[in-house]
């Protein structure tokens, strides 16, 4: 019996078309947008002006305050102007656009690609180092790695799980970094363990990756105190909590965070980038990301820097097919879709994914059924029809009764509703809704 | 007079003055202080415990009403309108008078003056595509259409315009609850004085957007060009993050602005019709000149 | 005129105000019943009405409602006994519902609302009103449950329903039962509210 | 760019099942039963089911065109299901008028007045089943010979009111079993009744189907079964006498069509697993209390209406186990 | 044997609500939400005990040896809003918390047909004392059920999207009336 | 308004006075209405009796004679004379086997035991299927049948009677009733 959590859960079919394709480095693109908020928490305050030349690894955005983080220049130029430009939701952000103009990196930077496994550095320096680096979480939330590390007085972390479930279909970049750098995710991973004090790593990785599982089941052999375990494919098994009872049989309460139970999750990317970070001095400015899609010719993962244009992925599998529809950031299920493709790929970016017509539409939604299948597949154990009811009807307090709050938005209850009713959506507007209540109520 | 009627006079009397005696008592022995307006309330209401209201009983009803803030949407529904105009003679609450105000909608991006850039699909709920993105269109101020203001509505005083796809005050039903102004996500409904004859002048957009930007979007937004508040011969008009608003205290409905306008972005409401004047730049060349 | 039509529909007490409806609903399996229930209950209404108009003064606040029950119990005691003397299947048919023509909430209500702050003509209309516009939902309900439920109304056959071998109408037994009662009214609610609204 | 992107929010894929492919799952899974129902009943069991499901259908598009001005939505499938049923539910010889006005209620009354699919507190079929039932006894209650009966001179009566029957006259038990007949019979279907809960056999394949499909859970009827069993099983025990053994109560009246298709009703049943098992045993338990001391030989659909009423408060009371409620860790 | 019966009787076979037709003003109108039924539940089963066994002995030691039952209606009305109040008065004082929970109900109770009706029944039906207690605390335990069982079906129609001319008291009479279909199920159980 | 105040004197003194008024009013009433009530419930009697016995001169009311069941019931026998013979015996009878309630018949025999007919004084059976015992399809099938050849149940059971149709239980009742009727007369007759 493989793994698993045992609340709620489904089977979306997974897709994961590009799963044979090697990462291929894209082209430096002509310009970069450097958005200064990619991440959760504040965002970063801007250290440079129109004009200034920058190289690749250049601080161009201080953090401000503890949750927030560093953001480096992931190309060498000049920085053409700074100003409010799209978010991928359209809503106007400030961002710094730069002209790349060659490819220099900055000095302390290790660029070659040799192993380096001796870790030099104490616990202390770890965190700084990953803080200064601007690191921060590459499994979907962007939190700011520093800020997990730093385990708060009076708890103690006693297992440091590394998320390479990647449950959501189509996306395949933890895959192949797994299979492309698993000793350099060994490494992140013995560097993360030491930040946090822990004697125990557990790689969690579904079924669906065997040869993942048996790359890293193998390397891990050489490290110490790192497992790898196998768990059944079931979405979203890469959610925190969902990995943490899966993996550790812990139920995070309702509410609080994973290390409550004495657990720290990281994504594998996250491990990986923490490895550059600490060994090669590397700050966060690429990372994989999956372009794919049912009509795409060639599915791929690309590694890209930060802050190039989504367009020029997409320019770069040969312009959009043309039954596109829906153009996604992330992946199906809980990426966000795009209105405009000139928008800059971010730390947070996996992948892009390119939807046809047919895949793409919602269907028009008829009244709930009450057949509970949203019940059954809610890995949080909510009712999804009564939340969403309660949105429609701006029903807060029951809303929040019925606890809201502890949806992780993981969509399972949309996807599988028979009458098509958005139910996440509405839920959202109840999270919000309740969420300002609470806060007004402190 | 038979033993009957004696006997049933006896027994009558008897239990009727044993539950006086006792009931006087009690109540004098188990006396708590409540409220006196409770009680004044409550000879108000006519007794009959019948729950109409949807409180336990009339005294139910009236304690509710004492510790309401308003009693506007509550009801006896034996004692009707009368008896809760009664109620509020009592409590103090009569509706004070203040200068008639109107819901208006602050944006006149239709479809036809907007185009649209993209197709949303989610549940359609202004709440919900705001907090998603920015919307159809290229504006992220406007009106996004989905009509959560005209569900706020409880006087049927709005509507959806189908072919505009924006909503629609009914001056008549609108009684500026404020419920609209509240609902709305993106803030695009205000509150303004109604004015003499319901005549009013407003610049109908809220984009907060460069000129440029502004226009390429929607063809009546507010560029702020300025020319408005040269025009204005009161100081009504204030241009802020490139968003002109009239002051309705300062505004003398002299319709000067509203000529002026290159974009048509300033909307006047009941004015008799009034001559064609052309337009003498194109806005374009405004833009550029801002 | 206006007060006197006001228990028809404005302010019927059951299609309207929703009181009353123990009888309403226990005592409408045939229009008969219903009528003579309302009119029990349209009398109980008128006198108890006049008699409080008329000793309205006399009553110190605190005793009121007991007074006004004991007068108005002193009436429904009155048309109990008469009908077992005079009409004694009526009697049988409406059963418990008589004496518990006190508690109907239209009668005291009545008397605390109008009767007590009117004069004895006054209070006579509206008793007249308001008990015939409740004698009027009772017959109408009575009329329709009947109807469908035994294929007649006041007795006389309709022949709307086809019969058996035996001649009988083949009728829709529930509407005489209990849940023919709830149901019933509550289409007819919905239709009068309709009715109102347009 | 001149492409229009299409936007929503996530999740931006969707499972296949929809309301119509639920509800038109259900009705495949129901003809068999029709065959086996046609097959013991003649053609009358078809023109029946054929009326009531066209009364059905034809009822909830006019109210909804005509009454509630809303959207039309008679073609997710949802009246033909309980048109179906309510045939299920009556004799064949039933008078077609009867079943057209069952229709009405069903539909009209237990349905669409409270807003059409998904807002009806009672299962529509039973409530225009039960309405029948109580309006027309004597056609509600008196069935139709099948084809193949066996068992002489006591066509026209269903087991469970031969046996209740009987039980009450005092007739011993041995006597009682050779009227009834036996499981076997009871089992294909050779007996008499409804015209569509006679086959416990077919209607097992469509449930199987229906579990297969994923269109109902075991919980509902599996609880049933089983409480039905136990309830059945031990009064049997007590008094061998004086009370039916357990498969018999299982076997005979309208347990099977109860338990697999009425009772799941997805729209009327509660919606986690240990108030679902709850129901379940509720609705056993009140079938067998009808049935054994009421007035009416079988009791399974007032049960299940009964519980009906039960499953808001279930809905509200029992909550499926949220994650990180209690917490145990160890 | 005989408490069963009536047990089984005053709840499921002529529950009082939806077979006797009695209380139904407070049915309709204290049903909206479950948690205020629940409290007239607990209300009415309070005062139906209370003045069942008042309005007893004052039949048996009163009316029935003065030979003057006819005034039993006025005797009992008489007693039944005099006991309402005293409750009312002495709960407010003795347990506000009581009070506040079941004392808001009581007012509410006096004009309620159920008590002057479970009243009258015990006398027509001829029961000793003990028995009428036992009928007065299952008639009223069927008065919570139905009301609470109800109150939850409202609820849930509070959240669906009823046609607007049903909505509210015609929804209400509709569902209590295929309520009282189904527990024509108990028909004959007792 | 000059309303009284609530005084403790003033309170008592106004419930005094309207008890005190209500019960005498109520009183007269009674006394008004008691014999029109008894006179109501005997007419109904003596109607229902006249319903099941040939033509009689005396008041059967006043020759009524009870009998003692083995079980503790007892039954009102009320004899029809006609010039002081004995024409008819209307024995009051009922069941608990109703559907519903009790089912209280008055059932009238020949002087040698046959049925002459039967009434239905009160019954609380369902309307359109156990009311049908009232009509005379199903109850004249009793007339002139002596009980003591006629097998008083229904053929379901084995008897000789045509049950109503849907509502063998209110049949069954019936021939109880009737049947323990028969037994009362002949225990009476013995005595
Ligand atoms: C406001 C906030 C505070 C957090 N604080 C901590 C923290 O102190 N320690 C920690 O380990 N993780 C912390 N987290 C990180 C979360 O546990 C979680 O890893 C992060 O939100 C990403 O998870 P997800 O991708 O499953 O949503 C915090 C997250 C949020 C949103
Ligand atoms: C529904 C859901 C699905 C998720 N799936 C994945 C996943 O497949 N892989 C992953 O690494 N993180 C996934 N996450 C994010 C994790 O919860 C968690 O934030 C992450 O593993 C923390 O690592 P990071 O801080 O290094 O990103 C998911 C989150 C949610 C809410
Ligand atoms: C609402 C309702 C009321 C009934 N009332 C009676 C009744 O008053 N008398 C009666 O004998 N059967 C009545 N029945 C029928 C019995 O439940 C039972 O089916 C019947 O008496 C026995 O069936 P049979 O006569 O066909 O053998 C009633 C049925 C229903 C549905
Ligand atoms: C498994 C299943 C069982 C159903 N059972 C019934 C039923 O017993 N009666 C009925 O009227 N509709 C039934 N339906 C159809 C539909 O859910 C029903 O009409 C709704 O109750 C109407 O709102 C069923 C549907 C499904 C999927
Ligand atoms: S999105 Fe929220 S409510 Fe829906 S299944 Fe996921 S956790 Fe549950
Ligand atoms: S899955 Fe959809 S139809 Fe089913 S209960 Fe949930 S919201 Fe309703
Ligand atoms: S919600 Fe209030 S302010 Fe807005 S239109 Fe309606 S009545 Fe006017
Ligand atoms: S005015 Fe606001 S609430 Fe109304 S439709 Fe537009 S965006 Fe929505
Ligand atoms: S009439 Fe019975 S409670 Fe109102």
């Amino acid at each position: 019996m493989l793994k698993t959590f045992k609340v709620g859960g489904i089977h979306p079919p997974e897709n994961k078309l590009s799963a044979g394709a090697v990462v291929e480095t894209l082209p430096l693109p002509e310009m970069v947008i450097i958005p200064v908020s990619q991440h959760i928490g504040a965002p970063a305050q801007i250290m440079v002006q129109k004009g200034d030349a920058v190289k690749v690894g250049t601080i161009i955005a201080k953090q401000t305050g503890f949750v927030s983080a560093n953001i480096h220049s992931s190309v060498s130029g000049i920085v053409q102007k700074i100003e409010e430009t799209f978010d991928t939701s359209g809503y106007r952000r400030k961002a710094i656009v730069i002209n790349v103009d060659g490819d220099q990196w900055e000095d302390s930077i290790d660029q070659t690609t040799t192993l380096k496994t001796d870790i030099e550095l104490s616990t202390s320096e770890i965190i700084q180092r990953i803080s200064e680096l601007g690191i921060v979480g590459l499994g979907g939330a962007t939190f700011p790695t520093h800020v997990k590390l730093s385990i708060p007085s009076g708890k103690t972390a006693e297992i440091l799980i590394i998320n390479a479930v990647e449950c959501e279909p189509y996306l395949t970049a933890d895959h192949r970094l797994m299979l492309e750098s698993p000793d350099e995710i060994m490494v992140g991973t013995t560097i993360l363990m030491n930040a946090l004090g822990v004697k125990k790593a557990v790689i969690g990785i579904e079924k669906n990756k065997p040869d993942a599982i048996a790359k890293l089941t193998e390397t891990a052999k050489k490290y110490q105190g790192i497992s790898v375990v196998p768990l059944k494919v079931k979405y979203p098994q890469g959610a925190e909590k969902q990995l943490i009872k899966a993996i550790f049989d812990r139920e995070i309460p309702s509410g609080k965070l994973p290390i409550e139970v004495g657990a720290v999750v990281q994504n594998v990317g996250t491990a990986f980038a923490v490895y550059e970070a600490i060994q090669k001095n590397k700050p966060l400015i690429e990372r994989i990301v999956t372009v794919t899609g049912k009509s795409v010719s060639k599915p791929s993962n690309f590694k890209v820097r930060i802050g190039t244009p989504v367009q020029k992925l997409i320019d770069h599998i040969g312009g959009l097919p043309k039954d596109t529809a829906k153009v996604v950031n992330g992946g199906p299920m809980m990426g966000k879709a795009l209105r405009d493709l000139n928008v800059p790929v971010t730390k947070g970016t996996s992948g892009i994914l390119i939807l046809n017509k047919k895949l793409a539409s919602r269907k028009e939604y008829v009244t709930c059924i009450r057949c509970g299948r949203c019940v059954t597949v809610c890995p949080m154990g909510l009712e999804p029809f009564l939340l969403m009811t309660h949105g429609e009807l701006q029903m807060w307090g029951d809303a929040e009764k019925n606890h809201v709050m502890d949806c992780i938005e993981c969509g399972s209850c949309s996807f599988t509703c028979p009458a098509h009713r958005p139910l996440l959506d509405y839920i959202r507007h109840g999270k919000s809704n309740v969420g300002k209540i609470m806060r007004n109520r402190k | 007079m038979s033993l009957i009627v004696l006997l049933s006079i006896i027994t009558l009397c008897v239990i009727g003055v044993i539950a006086a005696v006792v009931l006087f008592y009690a109540a004098k022995k188990f006396k708590v202080y409540e409220d006196p307006r409770i009680d004044e309330v409550e000879a108000l209401l006519p007794a009959a415990n019948c729950g109409g209201c949807g409180f336990p009983g009339c005294r139910g009803f009236a304690e509710a009403l004492v510790k309401a803030d308003h009693i506007s949407d509550m009801l006896c529904p034996v004692g009707g309108n009368e008896t809760m105009k009664a109620i509020a003679t009592v409590l103090g609450q009569d509706v004070k008078e203040t200068v008639p105000m109107i819901a208006v909608v602050r944006c006149n991006g239709s479809t036809e003056n907007r185009p649209k850039t993209s197709i949303f699909q989610g549940a359609k709920n202004c709440s919900i595509a705001h907090s998603l993105y920015i919307g159809e269109t290229d504006c992220s101020y406007g009106c996004l259409g989905y009509g959560e203001c005209v569900e706020a509505c409880k006087f049927d005083a709005m509507y959806m315009d189908e072919k505009t796809g924006l909503p629609v005050i009914i001056e008549e039903n609108c009684v500026a609850c404020g419920a609209c102004v509240k609902a709305c996500p993106r803030s695009i409904i205000e509150m303004r004085k109604k004015g003499p004859k319901s005549r009013r002048i407003y610049v109908s957009c809220v984009s907060c957007d460069k000129g440029a930007i502004a226009k390429k979007a929607c063809d009546v937004a507010c560029i702020a060009c300025g020319k408005c508040v040269k025009a204005c011969p009161h100081d009504a008009i204030t241009i802020e993050n490139n968003l002109a608003y009239i002051d309705f205290n300062k505004c003398k409905l002299c319709r000067k602005c509203v000529d002026v306008c290159p974009t048509h972005a300033i909307v006047e409401l009941n004015f008799p019709p009034k001559k064609i004047t052309e337009d003498k730049e194109t806005t374009s060349s405004i833009i550029e000149n801002i | 005129m206006q007060n006197l039509t006001k228990g028809f529909f404005k302010e019927n007490a059951v299609f309207v105000l929703l009181l009353g409806l123990c009888p309403t609903l226990a005592v409408t399996s045939s229009a008969v019943n219903g009528l003579g229930m309302g009119l029990a209950t349209t009398f109980v209404l008128i006198m108890s009405n006049m008699a409080i108009s008329l000793i309205k003064d006399l009553i110190p606040d605190k005793v009121r409602i007991p007074s006004f029950i004991v007068v108005i119990a002193s009436f429904v005691t009155i048309v109990d006994l008469s009908m077992s003397a005079y009409s004694p299947d009526l009697h049988a048919a409406l059963g418990i519902f008589i004496p518990l023509i006190v508690v109907n909430c239209i009668v005291l209500g009545r008397a605390e609302a109008y009767a007590s702050k009117n004069n004895v003509f006054n209070s006579l209309i509206d008793g007249l009103s308001i008990g015939l516009g409740f004698a009027f939902a009772l017959t109408l309900l009575g009329s329709i449950r009947e109807l469908l439920g035994a294929g007649a109304i006041f007795g006389i056959n309709i022949p709307i329903f086809p019969v058996d071998q035996s001649n009988a109408p083949i009728t829709m037994l529930m509407f005489i039962l209990a849940p023919g009662g709830f149901i019933v009214l509550g289409y007819l609610i919905a239709l009068i509210n309709k009715i109102r609204n347009v | 760019m001149n492409r229009k992107l299409i936007i929503s929010p996530s999740p931006h894929v969707k499972g296949t099942d929809s309301v119509p492919s639920i509800m038109y799952g259900v009705v495949f899974s129901l003809l068999p039963a029709l065959g086996i129902a046609i097959y013991f009943f003649g053609i009358s069991a078809l023109i029946v089911t054929l009326t009531a499901i066209g009364a059905c259908v034809i009822f909830e598009f006019l109210i909804q065109k005509y009454l509630i001005k809303g959207k039309v939505t008679i073609f997710n499938g949802s009246a033909i299901i309980t048109g179906l049923l309510l045939a299920f539910n009556v004799p064949s010889s039933i008078p077609i008028w009867m079943i057209i006005v069952g229709s009405l209620v069903a539909i009209g009354i237990g349905k669409m007045s409270f807003g059409g699919l998904g807002a009806n507190p009672f299962n529509p079929a039973l409530v225009g089943r039960v309405f029948m039932l109580i309006s027309f006894p004597v056609n509600m209650t008196s069935f139709p010979a099948n084809r193949f009966a066996q068992i002489d001179g006591f066509s026209g009566a269903t087991p469970l009111s031969i046996a209740k029957g009987a039980l009450k006259s005092g007739e011993p038990m041995s006597d009682i079993f050779d009227k009834v007949g036996n499981s076997l019979n009871h089992f294909v279907g050779n007996m008499e009744g409804s015209l569509g809960e006679i086959s416990a056999l077919f209607i097992l394949l469509g449930g199987l189907y229906m579990l297969y499909r994923g269109i109902i859970t075991w919980h509902i009827p599996v609880s049933i079964f089983l409480t039905v069993f136990i309830f059945a099983g031990s009064m049997h025990l007590i008094n061998p006498e004086q009370y039916m053994p357990a498969m018999f109560h299982i076997l005979t009246g309208g347990l099977f069509l109860g338990a697999i298709y009425m009772a799941t009703d997805m729209v009327t049943s509660p919606m986690s697993t240990k108030a679902m098992l709850i129901y379940g045993v509720g609705i056993g338990a009140l079938t067998m209390i009808i049935r054994t001391w009421g007035a009416y030989p079988e009791g399974i659909s007032f049960a299940i209406l009964i519980m009906n009423a039960f499953v808001p408060l279930m809905n509200r009371y029992i909550k499926p186990k949220r994650f990180g409620e209690e917490v145990k860790n160890g | 044997m005989i408490y069963v019966t009536i047990i089984l009787s005053a709840i499921f076979v002529n529950n009082i609500l939806l077979s006797q037709f009695l209380g139904i003003c407070p049915f309709m109108g204290v049903s909206k939400k479950i948690d205020t039924a629940i409290g007239m539940g607990g209300a009415v089963t309070f005062v139906m005990v209370l003045a069942t066994i008042v309005t007893f002995l004052i039949q048996k030691y009163a009316l029935e040896p003065f030979g003057i039952g006819y005034l039993q209606t006025i005797t009992f009305i008489l007693v039944i809003a005099s006991l309402v109040q005293l409750v009312e008065i002495i709960l407010k004082k003795v347990s506000p918390a009581l009070y506040q929970a079941l004392g808001v109900f009581l007012p509410l109770i006096t004009t309620n047909c159920a008590i002057l009706g479970v009243a009258i029944l015990t006398i027509q039906k001829d029961f000793n004392l003990l028995e009428s207690v036992v009928f007065a605390v299952s008639s009223a335990i069927g008065f919570a059920l139905a009301l609470v069982l109800f109150a939850g079906i409202r609820e849930h129609l509070d959240l669906m999207n009823v046609p607007k001319g049903m909505k509210g008291t015609p929804i209400a009479l509709v569902t209590a009336g295929i309520l009282a279909l189904a527990f024509m199920g108990f028909a004959g159980v007792v | 308004m000059a309303k009284k105040e609530s005084t403790f004197p003033n309170m008592l003194i106004t419930l005094l006075v309207i008890t005190f008024a209500s019960a005498t009013s109520l009183g007269y009433v009674y006394e008004l209405t008691k014999e029109p009530i008894a006179q109501a419930k005997l007419n109904k009697k003596i109607e229902a009796i006249k319903q099941v016995v040939p033509t009689f001169d005396n008041n059967p009311n006043d020759e009524m004679y009870e009998v003692a069941m083995d079980n503790g019931f007892i039954l009102e026998l009320y004899p029809a004379k006609m010039q002081d013979s004995l024409v008819g015996t209307a024995v009051k009878t009922f069941t608990k086997n109703g559907f519903s309630g009790e089912i209280w018949l008055m059932v009238g025999f020949t002087p040698d035991g046959s049925i002459i007919d039967v009434s239905v004084l009160e019954h609380k059976e369902t309307p359109g299927l156990g009311t049908k015992m009232a009509e005379p399809t199903f109850k004249d099938q009793f007339k002139i049948k002596n009980p003591t050849s006629y097998k008083l149940s229904v053929k379901k059971d084995g008897g000789d009677v045509d049950a109503i149709t849907a509502a063998t239980i209110s049949s069954r009742a019936f021939c109880d009733a009737v049947d323990r009727a028969h037994k009362a007369l002949l225990k009476g007759d013995n005595q």
